[in-house]
């Protein structure tokens, strides 16, 4: 098996980042704002995967796990939000909810 | 007999005490009590002036010089000046004039300011001047000389502005002290640059250090500087505007301050340091111009005033420029003999004018007068026994000797013939306005009812001082009339010799010609314009000329134009302080930002999210690259 | 584990279980005074074992904690802040939400979280704790449930905090990528040498930016007003306070460590930040109509106060960060605290939100104006007050290294803090024109009452004789 | 221990006075002015006892220390000493104070919170004088804003709020600089020494590099000018003075503004003394520049507060002067400068109050003849008016004087140019007299001459400005600093190096 440099992973890792961030702040929509999100999250528990692989240590994908499971709680809170926001503001645009300014 | 010596500090300390009981239990004596005060400890100081001088005379002191320290007055590290008393033949001179004629000027006072209602404040202030005035010349340091100096300073004000009910004199009297202030502040950074450079202020010992160290740009700069305290003390061009304005008070004041004594503190101050003018030429010459300029331009003035005093003030100015010339000249005891005649006869011109002005009820001006020989005869004889003598009348005036003196000494000394010239221009023209006003007021017919007779308690110093303004000039007689010189022998031993002694007799005489021939042609003009009736009342100050000559030659308008309303419009103006805009600027600008970073907080979600990222790529860039 | 171990984690064990005593406490019947008992009670109960663990401290349990005191000093005072809270908003929460017994449940978690991170060594554990803590705030933001605002505001945190989470673990991923641990310690003392290709600086700097996000530091700070806000008033007094305690202890004990390469390299971003921080927090707040806004701005300034003691590093920076945290919490709990307490009585609960609404507040309420002047005053720095105190130390602590321009940034920007709070401080004692609605007399319950007045006292106290809490600070010097 | 009770007994008496002014007014005044003329005589005693001030050989030395600690953790003592210099303004404040004591008469609102704050203000300000920890100086200067924010806000007239809140800013912005400039004095120090202190006696001898002491020395100049104020710091004087009640006015003028030529001369230029003597010119020029412009300012003024407040100010830039001159004659002129201009600024805002109670304005514009009703009430101003034109034979041109000329050593055209601020002091000063006390009587509401009691204060005051002009040997003697000995020291050896 081939081993995948380090870099490689990470250049992968930053790239899904990026995608992350730019969907984050391109989107309205706060569904896809949310799955923007989880790309990061995704992006930073790949690059500890591949991190750990360097070292030959489990604590990469532990930590994976970590983000995977606070990830889901994250987004278990966010949806109840999203149902609460859509029911009170009827859209799931974003840029609706600017009554708090200056 | 030393008792006597340590009896000194009394000659100030009498008419001080005077003040004090006057301003603190004024309202709790009667008038009676309030006059005897005052005249009372400033005859008393003349008497004590008297006793001095007679000892002085007899029994000289040790030094040519009676000293008395008082108390230490400011002691920090290097710089030290005492409250200390000295008692020369030149301060005994000004003692003598300023508590004789003080004094009798002071009974005039009691007659002519018998109605008016601040009579006890009147003497207050009159008799804290003498007090100053004392301090003035007795001092034998500079700072306890320039107490005295804004001593004086201040009684003029207060008595300038002595009716004080009428917003004029307030304003002549503001007048007075700053443009006198003016002079004051040369001369204090005057002191301020001879203590740095002589580490005192004691006269005699830096005068002793002036002589050691010879010219240097220090002693002509300093000079300068006194200079500036001087002309403005004394009413010297450029800052002689005040003087005529300071006729506002009372015609004692008048007499006593500003013609007697303290306008010639500035003639005081230049003779005591006349070392450091010794020692910077350049500066003593300017002396003489200024003396020559002034006295031409203030006798010019003269000509052109409706106002008896403001003729009698113009005239002060342009004598005081005698002496200055005289000082300029090197002829040292001849200024200080002008002064002292100067002092008799003006005083005496004064107290007769405030006779008239008493007599029709406070009216000055000349061309409303006239014909006032024969109602009022004795005025009329003191005061021309006392124009004869500003005229200077040749023999018989106090004035003639003196005057002559000077001029004679002028044409001896260096680059002295034009000045010369300039000087009998003057006598030429002071003549010239002396009889204009002698004509005006006594001759011709009379124009206004007479309201009060003349007194005993003015009376007498008239009297006295018209028999001073013959019998003084006697004092010092010129070498061609058996050179008797008494006063410049007596003041000689504070001041230096003169050098003119030696010139030959035809020279004295042919310029003694000159002089009064040109005091006769100025007192026949004077009759062929004002001496006949038919004339009399044309009135000439509608002409362009004369209307720059009544208004002192414009130096008031320009001051006015240039000083004066610059400075008080602008602050003005500028009352909301300009400065207040570079805070609310600043404010105005800290809203805006703060406004503008308001706007970021637009609630937008993505807005946000762009600001973390775009955060985190700038750290990343300084952290990783910087 | 033994038990010295078992004597320093009880706290946080006990912290744990709380919630779920709580929650079974609920499930057995819903009663809001049994559950505030229970949870003072459990409260009460960390903290003692907190003061009785710092006997046995310092002990590393594994590689994931390490309580010494240090971490206890910020564990007692996240606890005491959270007691404080509990007590504050009591009648707040059972006046605006019907069923305010899970907010305690949720504060223990927050609570939970923050001093796990306070206790962290480990990458692991900080990001448990610090995810452990957001997510009981985004649910205590938005728990009154017929609130708009407080749904926009739990919205808006739920996306941001989560993106800057994946900022923080991705930088944790490239650090651990370079140096084959994850140990703060190791990144903190990480050799220049390890650094010669940038990505440990490159994550280094991802996590401080997703700290920097969390302590509301300029430019992450936009969110700070619209939570303040938007959140129930006792919320936001636990997330201005107790929230920012547990990221400060990370932050001091790893990266303000001295000679570290990494803490060196982020001088100039954190130099940076503060002055923006400073300036733009003061600035926002000047032109502010909205309290809450107001401090929440005004907090954004405090945080960069705080950065400044974080340049010293060391000894200086553990002393200037824990005073000045005591200082800010006390004076913060005040200032919310009479808002709180305001809030149930007045426009039928909406509160006094708008400055202009406190306009003779004093003499309407001359307890409640006094704790409201003084906590304005400690927040402005005035001497005798706690925030002098701390203002000192941030002072010294920047002088240092001879941060002239930054000291100079923090003078002139206090003199703009100044400007709001005093316009503030003007308005509660100012005579009120016309009656108002703020002046109805205001009676707050009396733990909520003990509370503002400990505040204060802190305050004074503090400011007047703090040799004694400088003394714990010298003892719990990590360094 | 005697400093202590100085520095206590008029916050005790003020508090004191607080609960008994709900009873009876009058006792709480005599309380109040108990509580001032208790440490006046204190200090008074202090001084006669002793008697090292006229001994010149013995040089200068403290009168009285007092220590203990206060946050021991940073080297923080409460630490007061007094030489003559704070033996001086002290007993300024003291004697300020007290007049003021005696002049309140209960017909403020809240008169007891008035009276208590009035006492705080005088101990805080008694704080500043005393402390020789830099740490407690600061504290004292900055919780003097306290009580005088509050006095203005709640018993000034007109547009207090905007005044009072510039003031504070203004001198907040200055206050917090001079904090930076302290607490990086104490950690230089430290880092050189190892010692932390702040005691000032230490910190002066911190070995500092050119520009780092510079930056310091301009942190405690900006506080000053603020507080002092130096143009372009002053805007906020006027109107603070303007609006602030009468006793307050008084107490600002006469004794708070001094506390920054205090500072001046017992911080900034000893302990920073080769920076001083860079930074002197650029301070001198702000000082002349204040001396003319502030009396320029004061000309265009109608308000007599205002007047009064540019002249203060236009007074105490010769104190700047006095400072940074770097000799004991410009050190001593300062301090009898600032107690004769407290004593005369003292008398002056004494006198606008009793003209604004008895016509009801303070317009000049509107006022006219007061001569003519009250002689010797007009007698008195015009003796404070003349003070302030500096005349010889009262206190302050002895203060002037010395100023000008230990500024002119090495400073001549500056003290040349500073010296014609004495004209345009003239100026205003007899702009005062001619339009209030000149000219033809105007409508005033009362007319009687009944002002006795402020009148009696103004009249001790000028006895004791006329004994200073010509006695003022023991103010001199007592005017020295324990600092000042070395730093002329100091200046004189760098001469020599020259």
């Amino acid at each position: 098996m081939a081993v995948i440099p380090v870099e490689h992973g990470l250049m992968l890792a930053t790239v899904l980042f990026s995608i992350g961030l730019l969907g984050l702040l391109v989107r309205r929509n706060i569904l896809y704002m949310l799955m923007s999100v989880e790309i990061m999250l995704n992006a930073a528990g790949l690059a500890f995967i591949v991190a750990g692989a360097r070292w030959s240590q489990p604590d990469g994908q532990i930590m994976f796990m970590i983000i995977l499971t606070m990830a889901a709680a994250e987004v278990a809170v966010a949806l109840a939000l999203v149902l609460r926001f859509y029911r009170q503001f009827q859209t799931l645009d974003t840029d609706a909810a600017n009554t708090m300014r200056g | 007999m030393n008792f006597v010596n340590s009896l000194l500090w009394t000659i100030p300390a009498l008419p001080l005490a005077g003040f004090i009981t006057l301003a603190l239990f004024g309202d709790r004596i009667a008038r009676r009590s309030v006059s005897r005060i005052a005249v009372g400890t400033v005859s008393l100081s003349a008497l004590l002036a008297l006793v001095f001088a007679f000892r002085f005379v007899t029994a000289p002191p040790e030094g040519q010089a009676f000293q008395q320290a008082l108390w230490s007055w400011i002691h920090v590290g290097s710089f030290s000046v005492d409250a200390a008393l000295r008692l020369d033949s030149l301060s005994m001179v000004m003692v003598l004039v300023v508590t004789v004629i003080g004094a009798l000027i002071h009974l005039y006072s009691t007659e002519y300011m018998a109605d008016d209602e601040s009579y006890t404040r009147f003497f207050a202030y009159l008799n804290l001047f003498v007090a100053a005035m004392l301090t003035l010349v007795l001092a034998d340091n500079l700072l306890f000389l320039f107490l005295g100096w804004e001593g004086v300073g201040l009684c003029s004000f207060l008595l300038i502005g002595f009716w004080y009910e009428d917003p004029k004199n307030g304003r002549a009297a503001a007048k007075a002290f700053l443009v006198t202030r003016i002079g004051d502040v040369f001369m204090l950074i005057g002191m301020l640059l001879l203590f740095w450079h002589f580490g005192t202020l004691h006269i005699q010992t830096l005068l002793g250090a002036v002589n050691t160290e010879g010219h240097s740009w220090h002693l002509t700069l300093a000079a300068l500087l006194l200079l500036g305290g001087a002309i403005g003390k004394s009413g010297q061009v450029p800052l002689q505007v005040w003087l005529p304005d300071a006729m506002a008070g009372p015609t004692p004041v008048s007499a006593l301050i500003h013609a007697a004594t303290m306008v010639t503190a500035g003639v005081y101050l230049i003779a005591r340091m006349n070392p450091i003018f010794i020692h910077a030429p350049g500066i003593q010459h300017l002396v003489a111009v200024i003396g020559a300029v002034t006295l031409l331009i203030a006798g010019l003035c003269a000509l052109a005033q409706r106002d008896i005093k403001r003729v009698l003030a113009y005239s002060t100015v342009s004598q005081i420029g005698y002496m200055f010339l005289a000082l300029g000249a090197g002829a040292w005891s001849a200024a200080m003999f002008h002064f002292f005649t100067h002092a008799i006869f003006k005083a005496l011109l004064f107290m007769a004018a405030g006779a008239i002005i008493v007599a029709l009820h406070h009216e000055q001006d000349m061309f409303k007068m006239g014909g006032l020989r024969r109602r009022m005869p004795l005025v009329f004889w003191t005061y021309l026994i006392g124009s004869l003598s500003l005229a200077a009348l040749p023999l018989v005036t106090a004035g003639f000797y003196s005057k002559d003196k000077i001029l004679f000494e002028v044409f001896t000394s260096e680059h002295g013939k034009l000045l010369w010239a300039v000087g009998v221009a003057g006598a030429f023209i002071t003549a010239l306005y002396t009889f204009r006003m002698n004509f005006l007021v006594f001759f011709g017919t009379q124009k206004s009812e007479i309201h009060k007779g003349t007194g005993l308690a003015m009376a007498l110093p008239l009297m006295l001082l018209a028999a001073g303004a013959t019998v003084v000039g006697f004092f010092e007689l010129p070498a061609v009339f058996g050179h008797f010189t008494l006063f410049s022998s007596f003041i000689e031993h504070t001041l230096p010799g003169t050098h003119g002694d030696h010139a030959s007799h035809s020279l004295e005489l042919m310029l003694m010609a000159v002089s009064t021939a040109a005091v006769f042609a100025g007192i026949a003009v004077a009759y062929f314009i004002w001496g006949s009736a038919a004339k009399k009342s044309s009135d000439v100050t509608k002409r362009p000329l004369s209307r720059l000559l009544a208004s002192g030659m414009g130096f008031d308008w320009l001051y006015e134009r240039a000083i004066v309303s610059p400075y008080s419009a602008g602050a003005r103006a500028n009352a909301a302080d300009a400065v207040n805009a570079l805070y609310t600027a600043l404010v105005s600008g800290i809203e805006a930002i703060a406004f503008s970073l308001a706007r970021t907080q637009s609630g937008r979600l993505r807005w946000y999210m762009a600001a973390i990222a775009f955060g985190a790529v700038v750290g990343i860039l300084l952290v990783v690259y910087a | 584990m033994n038990s010295a171990q078992f004597t320093a984690l009880a706290p946080l064990m006990v912290l744990t279980v709380a919630p779920i005593v709580v929650m079974l406490l609920i499930a057995v019947r819903r009663r809001h005074r049994v559950c505030l008992w229970a949870t003072l009670g459990l409260l009460a109960l960390t903290l003692a074992l907190i003061v009785r663990g710092s006997g046995k401290a310092p002990v590393a349990i594994t590689g994931l904690l390490l309580i010494d005191n240090f971490a206890l000093f910020y564990m007692a005072l996240t606890v005491s802040i959270t007691i404080g809270v509990v007590l504050l908003g009591l009648r707040y929460m059972a006046h605006e939400e019907s069923q305010p017994e899970e907010y305690y449940i949720l504060l223990l978690i927050a609570a939970g979280g923050a001093c796990a991170m306070a206790a962290s060594s480990h990458f692991a554990s900080f990001y448990l704790g610090l995810e452990i803590l957001s997510v009981a705030q985004y649910t205590l933001v938005s728990y009154v449930r017929r609130d708009r605002r407080g749904t926009e505001a739990g919205l808006k945190y739920v996306i941001l905090a989560a993106a800057s989470a994946a900022f923080l673990l991705f930088g944790m991923a490239l650090v651990y990528a370079e140096l084959g641990t994850m140990q703060f310690d190791a990144l903190a003392h990480a050799p220049a040498e390890q650094l010669q290709n940038k990505v440990v600086l490159l994550g280094a700097a991802m996590m401080f930016a997703a700290i920097g996000f969390k302590l509301s530091i300029v430019p992450f700070h936009l969110w700070t007003a619209d939570v303040y806000q938007g959140a129930p008033t006792p919320v936001t007094a636990f997330i201005a306070t107790a929230a920012k305690a547990g990221v400060f202890a990370v932050l001091v004990r790893y990266f303000a460590v001295e000679n570290s390469y990494v803490a060196h390299s982020l001088h100039l971003f954190v130099a940076i930040t503060a002055a923006a921080s400073m300036l733009a927090g003061n600035a926002l707040a000047l032109v502010q109509q909205n309290v809450k806004r107001l401090l929440a701005y005004s907090s954004i300034a405090h945080m960069g106060y705080l950065s400044v003691a974080f340049l010293a590093g060391g000894q200086m920076a553990n002393d200037a960060v824990a005073v000045y945290l005591a200082a800010y919490a006390a004076a913060t709990l005040g200032a919310f605290g009479v808002i709180i307490a305001v809030a149930p009585h007045i426009h039928g609960g909406e509160g006094m939100e708008r400055i202009e609404d406190y306009r003779g507040f004093f003499w309407a309420q001359p307890f409640l104006g006094t704790i409201f002047i003084i906590s304005l005053l400690s927040l402005m720095g005035i001497p005798l007050t706690a925030g002098f105190l701390g203002k000192v130390y941030v002072v010294i602590a920047g002088a240092k290294d001879a941060h002239w321009i930054v000291l100079g940034i923090l003078a002139l920007s206090s003199v703009m803090g100044v400007v709001y709070y005093l316009r503030l401080i003007l308005l509660v004692v100012s005579r009120p024109a016309v009656e108002r609605p703020s002046l109805v007399p205001i009676n707050p319950p009396l733990g909520a009452k003990s509370v503002l007045f400990l505040a204060s006292v802190v305050t004074l106290l503090l400011g007047v004789y703090p040799a004694p809490l400088l003394a714990i600070t010298r003892a719990i010097n990590p360094f | 221990m005697i400093l202590v009770w100085i520095l206590v007994l008029p916050a005790a008496g003020g508090l004191a006075a607080y609960f008994a002014a709900g009873s009876n007014w009058r006792v709480a005044r005599a309380i109040l002015a108990a509580s001032m003329a208790a440490p006046l005589l204190l200090l008074v005693w202090l001084w006669g006892r002793h008697s090292g001030f006229s001994d010149a050989s013995r040089g200068t030395e403290w009168i009285g220390q007092f220590t203990i600690a206060w946050i021991p953790q940073r080297g923080i003592q409460f630490a007061l000493a007094m030489d003559g210099l704070a033996l001086l303004l002290s007993l300024l404040t003291c004697l300020v104070g007290l007049v003021v004591a005696l002049s309140l008469n209960g017909s403020h609102k809240l008169p007891g919170a008035y009276a208590l704050l009035l006492a705080l203000l005088t101990t805080a300000m008694l704080g500043v004088f005393l402390a020789s920890d830099l740490f407690l100086f600061f504290v004292s200067y900055e919780v003097m804003l306290l009580p005088a924010y509050a006095l203005l806000i709640g018993w000034g007239h007109g547009d207090t709020r905007r005044a009072a809140t510039r003031f504070f800013l203004f001198t907040q912005a200055g206050g917090l600089l001079m904090l930076v400039a302290i607490l990086g004095l104490h950690v230089a120090h430290y880092q050189a020494t190892g010692v932390q202190t702040f005691l000032y006696r230490e910190l002066s001898n911190t070995p500092l590099s050119p520009q780092v002491s510079l930056l310091f020395l301009t942190g405690f100049i900006l506080a000053f000018a603020v507080k002092l104020p130096l143009v372009p710091f002053h805007t906020w004087q006027p109107d603070t003075y303007a609006s602030a009640s009468a006793e307050t006015t008084i107490l600002f003028s006469a004794v708070m503004a001094k506390t920054a030529g205090y500072g001046l001369l017992r911080f900034a230029v000893p302990m920073f003394p080769g920076a001083a003597e860079t930074a002197a010119p650029g301070v001198m020029a702000l000082g002349v520049l204040t001396i003319l412009y502030a009396s320029w300012l004061a000309y265009g003024q109608t308000d007599l507060k205002r007047i009064v407040a540019y002249s203060s100010a236009g007074h105490l830039g010769y104190i700047v002067l006095g400072a940074f001159a770097m000799n004991d004659i410009g050190t001593r002129g300062a301090i009898v400068q600032m107690v004769c201009h407290g004593l005369s600024v003292t008398g002056l805002f004494i006198a606008v109050d009793v003209i604004e109670r008895r016509t009801g304005t303070r317009d000049i514009e509107q006022l006219g003849g007061l001569w003519k009703i009250s002689p010797r009430f007009g007698s008195l101003a015009l003796i404070l008016a003349l003070a302030t034109l500096g005349l010889p034979g009262l206190g302050n041109f002895v203060g002037e004087f010395l100023i000008l000329t230990g500024t002119y050593q090495h400073h001549p055209l500056g003290a040349a140019i500073a010296a014609f601020g004495a004209v345009l002091a003239a100026a205003y000063s007899l702009r005062i007299v001619q339009k209030v006390f000149f000219g033809p009587p105007k409508e005033v509401t009362e007319t009687s001459d009944s002002a006795a009691f402020p009148m009696t204060i103004c009249a001790v005051l000028i006895a004791a400005l006329v004994w200073i002009g010509f006695f003022p040997q023991p103010l001199l003697d007592a005017a020295r600093t324990v600092r000042a000995d070395r730093n002329e020291a100091l200046v004189a050896s760098a001469g020599e190096q020259q």
